[in-house]
């Protein structure tokens, strides 16, 4: 008999499996059943329509996938009218993921989607900011803070902040998102990259850059899920080239107490509950119980203090 | 707290419409120097839920010289569940269609589907008419045969490069289709021809319908020739697909709906459009 | 016929095709003729001598690999015996790769080092800097900018900066960089990574953390190479998975001038010989004559003004 | 500037002590159900560059299973420029070795070396003691093939859990070593019977040099009583490895030198070592 339940902030979760934001949507649910996930997580939803980026917003590159899909959005209304009311369906929390082009517009995004059905609101403060140039809120701690400010006022709902691998600043980042007020965060977002078609000289995306997803991106968040995890007293939420029980554990061991899977899920469209099942069977086979056993439990030795600042590679 | 053994018991319908499957393949020979048939042996209760129009995302084999990375969409070819078989008919492009050539009789291949809309056949449509082109005979093969279980009528344009080139034409011909090849070694693919030809079947009450897939130059001309009378049709469209279930949003391409132009996902609110909704790009 | 030969600041190479910094050595001309590569780039040498890492000093993960070597080095003088009489039998340039702890050790090293057999000196500012709490000096452009200034003064030699993919400020870094005196940006480093052991629990790294190299760096890198080459006016240095003559033209097309091979000659010894063997095949192929032809022809259309600032995936 | 046309002619010299190489799989069988001996065909040059002791570095192969990245170092097994043969004894651990296992006969691996320090043997060494363990006897086969053609007496002290384990000793015994067998299972190999053994080989004066490799218990056994009886010793040891050539200072461990600690290359300064200068570890 195993434990596979986990505790993120106050929502309990039946497992620490749940689906990336924008890898993930109602229509999962025709090839198994979405009860089986520790939690539903959606697709960044902004206040207005939005069309998204121009096509391709996918390629992909040695062993791992780009894309730039830019946020289409039905807008809030929709939102409320269709998605929430389809994951009332299922016991699992729902986890709405918001974004806003401005920290104001952002915040009254999170007030008005904060109703009934959604037990936590993952702002996604690692899509870029008009009001930086076109940085994103978690490149800066100070942006950061700020944000997460105006989002905590907005709502009483658990708060994830999404943070993003393009910083110099991760530890910093994930405490400014603390003492902004965020109850977990979610570790991490896409990196930008870029690929180019040699013959016709062209970008392979339409949005000329895009995000790196997929197996290549593990290594890099699991540094910052462990730097997140030793520079905060929150819940830590991995993502980042999940694909199989063995990543699940790892992530857990550096210190996250549950994880995403994005870019498996496209491979695999039943990733996820086959990942739920090895992770039982490995469980088992290895004599642990509960996911208590694992999470943070990294023999780090004496190193831990002095390098979890560190943002260079030695 | 909810406590676990290692049990499926959380799967409350075992139904679900799509599956993700590793299915033996059977056989997969070349049609001509760029196409190759690929035959899986797959279950009934798949096979009973696939439709004409409608796909399959395929994790082609990691080989030694060609790594994809995401899965591929091909439609459906055929599906006899009598037989237990689905067939594909795909053209060797680039990285993944190589590696789908490599597989041998034996190998497995995971599949996911059947995805997507399939093509409707509506009651009053009798007389269909489709015009296709290369791989899309592949994803019309199937509307013969279900116009054929319906038993309506059925004529099939089909063009190529060349008559050598000229795939499924007996296929269709067993179905009892009157199949009309036109290529452009004998110059009688041109859009003008081509036009004389749906006129004719226009002015002869043989109809009701057009299918078909790809090419711009036939879908500009059958939403033309489709305003001109009245005449309703279908096309089957393609996109780079990430999921290839709708979670993704890479697959769209922009339709007229209303007067609008939205963003619609191929794999999901298609792969079969309203010919008219359809843009040329 | 073609021209292979590209200008990085003044000092002309006769093909774009030079090792990185840590990745080659004398050794290497046990294998085939130094000559034929572009420039010789050396193992970023420390004024004194230092131990390195402990081992376990590189792992493999997914289609790349982590190391934490740690910088070992016999110090300025052993180098100035031995290593670069070596590299006087050659004609193609040295190429000096340096780091200090502090901008004032860092300045008096490269001082030092400005030494007769060497044609360019490359600052590894990207390296962990004791003055900043272990974050590199390209982590930053104030720093960048601050060290750059201080080893400008140090040497008339070319000074080539070398990045950090660890910043979500590269535009801003590479400006610094140039604002300071930087003939040329190397783009990039490593990004800090982690992996972890799930049976002993233990960082696969005897330095718990270390730096991604291979394939899964390439668009990350590349990204930055488009982002520096279009944010400056200075010869950029492509470095990040190129193991094909592919991978190097799709830096050129990008903006750079020349790249650096790293992790592609552990895999292949024979690999920058192969590259250049390839560059030329493919440009008769292609009816390209020269380096001029491909440098930065990228067809970026109207996007790359508002998106080179961008810093977060879209 | 330099133009080029596509050329090797910037080769000035042609003999490279290493090579990079591609050679075809004669064979690959199981010698027990750990172990396997890779059999390639290589050119005679290649062959006439190898000592005893040194390694290539293999770049496995990439299976559905089992995707190494890196290259794996290897100990020369046996090299035979008469039949141009260039043998390898491994043992299946982990993913490189495993995709290793996998090679056919007609398969071709990419090969690098010779790489690294050779055993010597000086003029005065006469009576050669080896005592190895486990995959330890593929590092030192060679070494007794030289010994023979050296003409020099050789005592092969072979350990393993158990006789079915013993590997080589045929090879040994054929090349006129004596050999003594000591296992696990006999209560053969502990410490104190090795120690026993080796000093009657020192009292019978058939001891001027001590070469091993591998084992923490056997290493600090030998410095003991090379110490002891001022008999010179090398061990050659292994470190996991990046490059292979020196260049990434990856495979490094540390040595005592001149009352020092420093860290020397396994891949490079090794990886055979003077016996005094290795540490346990
Ligand atoms: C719904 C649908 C049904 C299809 N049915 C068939 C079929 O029955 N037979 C057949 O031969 N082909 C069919 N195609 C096209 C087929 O998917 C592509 O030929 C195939 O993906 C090319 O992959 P590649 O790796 O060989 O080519 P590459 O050019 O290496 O592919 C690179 C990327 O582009 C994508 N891509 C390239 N061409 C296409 C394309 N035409 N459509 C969608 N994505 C593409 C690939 O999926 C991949 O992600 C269909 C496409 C769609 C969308
Ligand atoms: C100079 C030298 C000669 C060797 N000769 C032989 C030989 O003749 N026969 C034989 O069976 N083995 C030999 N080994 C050990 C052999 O290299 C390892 O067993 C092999 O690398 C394991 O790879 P793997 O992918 O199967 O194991 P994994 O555990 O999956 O390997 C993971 C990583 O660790 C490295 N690694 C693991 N074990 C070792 C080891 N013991 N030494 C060095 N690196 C290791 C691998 O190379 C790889 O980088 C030698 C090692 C060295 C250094
Ligand atoms: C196609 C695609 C769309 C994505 N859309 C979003 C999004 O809308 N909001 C968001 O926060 N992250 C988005 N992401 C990022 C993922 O949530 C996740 O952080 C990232 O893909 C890394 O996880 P993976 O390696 O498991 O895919 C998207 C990723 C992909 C591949
Ligand atoms: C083993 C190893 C050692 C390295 N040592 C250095 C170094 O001393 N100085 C430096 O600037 N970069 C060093 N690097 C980084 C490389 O120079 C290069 O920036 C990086 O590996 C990316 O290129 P690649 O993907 O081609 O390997 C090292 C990389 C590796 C793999
Ligand atoms: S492919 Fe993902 S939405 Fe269509
Ligand atoms: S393996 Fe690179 S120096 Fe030894």
């Amino acid at each position: 008999m195993v434990d596979l339940s986990v505790d993120i902030g106050g929502l309990k979760l039946i497992n620490p499996i749940m689906p990336a934001s924008g890898t993930f949507s109602e229509e999962l649910a025709e090839v198994f059943d979405l009860e089986r996930l520790g939690a539903h997580v959606t697709k960044t939803i902004t206040r207005d329509w939005r069309n998204g980026n121009p096509t391709p917003r996918v390629c992909e590159i040695s062993g791992s996938m780009l894309n730039s899909i830019g946020i289409p959005s039905k807008g809030i209304q929709a939102f409320l009218e269709n998605t929430i009311p389809f994951y009332r369906q299922y016991a699992a929390p729902l986890v709405v993921s918001i974004s806003g082009n401005t920290a104001d517009e952002f915040a009254a995004l999170c007030a008005d989607i904060s109703v009934d059905g959604v037990d936590a609101i993952e702002v996604n403060i690692s899509c870029p900011n008009i009001e930086e140039d076109g940085k994103a809120y978690a490149i800066r701690p100070s942006t950061t803070y700020e944000v997460m400010r105006k989002l905590r006022k907005a709502t009483d709902l658990p708060l994830w902040a999404k943070l993003t691998p393009n910083t110099g600043e991760t530890p910093e980042v994930a405490r400014a998102a603390e003492e902004g007020g965020a109850d977990a965060l979610v570790v991490a977002n896409t990196i930008l990259s870029m690929a180019i078609d040699i013959d016709s000289r062209k970008p392979r995306l339409g949005n000329l850059m895009g995000g790196l997803s997929g197996p290549c991106l593990k290594p890099i968040s699991l540094r910052m899920a462990y730097q997140c995890a030793k520079a905060t007293n929150i819940p830590v939420i991995g993502c980042g080239g999940v694909s199989t029980a063995e990543d699940v554990i790892e992530y857990l061991i550096a210190g996250a107490s549950a994880v995403q899977v994005g870019t498996a899920s496209f491979l695999n469209p039943t990733a996820m509950i086959r990942i739920v099942d090895e992770l039982v069977a490995w469980m088992v086979r290895n004599d642990v119980s509960s996911m208590d056993e694992l999470i943070g439990s990294i023999n780090d030795g004496e190193q831990s203090e002095g390098l979890v600042f560190m943002e260079s590679a030695p | 707290m909810t406590v676990f053994e290692q049990t499926d018991s959380f799967d409350r319908k075992s139904d679900y419409p799509i599956s993700e499957l590793d299915l033996l393949v059977k056989s997969n020979e070349p049609v001509n120097h760029e196409y190759r048939q690929l035959i899986l042996a797959a279950p009934a209760d798949l096979l009973d839920r696939c439709r004409a129009g409608q796909f399959f995302h395929l994790l082609c084999p990691q080989t030694a010289d060609h790594r994809p990375f995401l899965r591929r969409p091909m439609s459906i070819y055929g599906f006899y569940p009598q037989s237990g078989e689905l067939h594909f008919l795909f053209k060797v492009t680039g990285t993944g269609t190589r590696a789908l050539a490599t597989l041998q009789p034996g190998d497995r291949l995971s599949v996911a589907g059947p995805l997507g809309k399939p093509f409707e056949i509506e009651d009053s449509w009798q007389h269909l008419v489709l015009v296709a082109r290369g791989v899309g005979l592949a994803t019309l093969a199937p509307l013969a045969l279900e116009a054929h279980r319906l038993d309506r009528k059925l004529t099939a344009i089909c063009s190529a490069r060349h008559r050598d080139y000229l795939l499924s034409i007996d296929y269709f011909k067993d179905l009892g289709a009157d199949v009309i090849a036109i290529t452009d070694a004998e110059g009688t693919s041109d859009v003008d021809h081509l036009e004389r030809l749906l006129e004719d079947l226009v002015q002869q009450g043989k109809a009701d319908v057009f299918y078909t897939c790809g090419s711009n130059r036939i879908l500009t001309l059958l939403k033309k020739i489709g305003k001109r009378h009245s005449i309703p049709g279908q096309i089957a469209l393609e996109q780079q697909m990430a999921c290839g279930l709708g979670m993704c949003h890479c697959c769209v391409r922009p339709f007229e709906q209303n007067g609008q132009i939205v963003n619609l996902r191929v794999c999901r609110e298609g792969p079969v459009f309203d010919l008219q909704a359809a843009l040329a790009w």
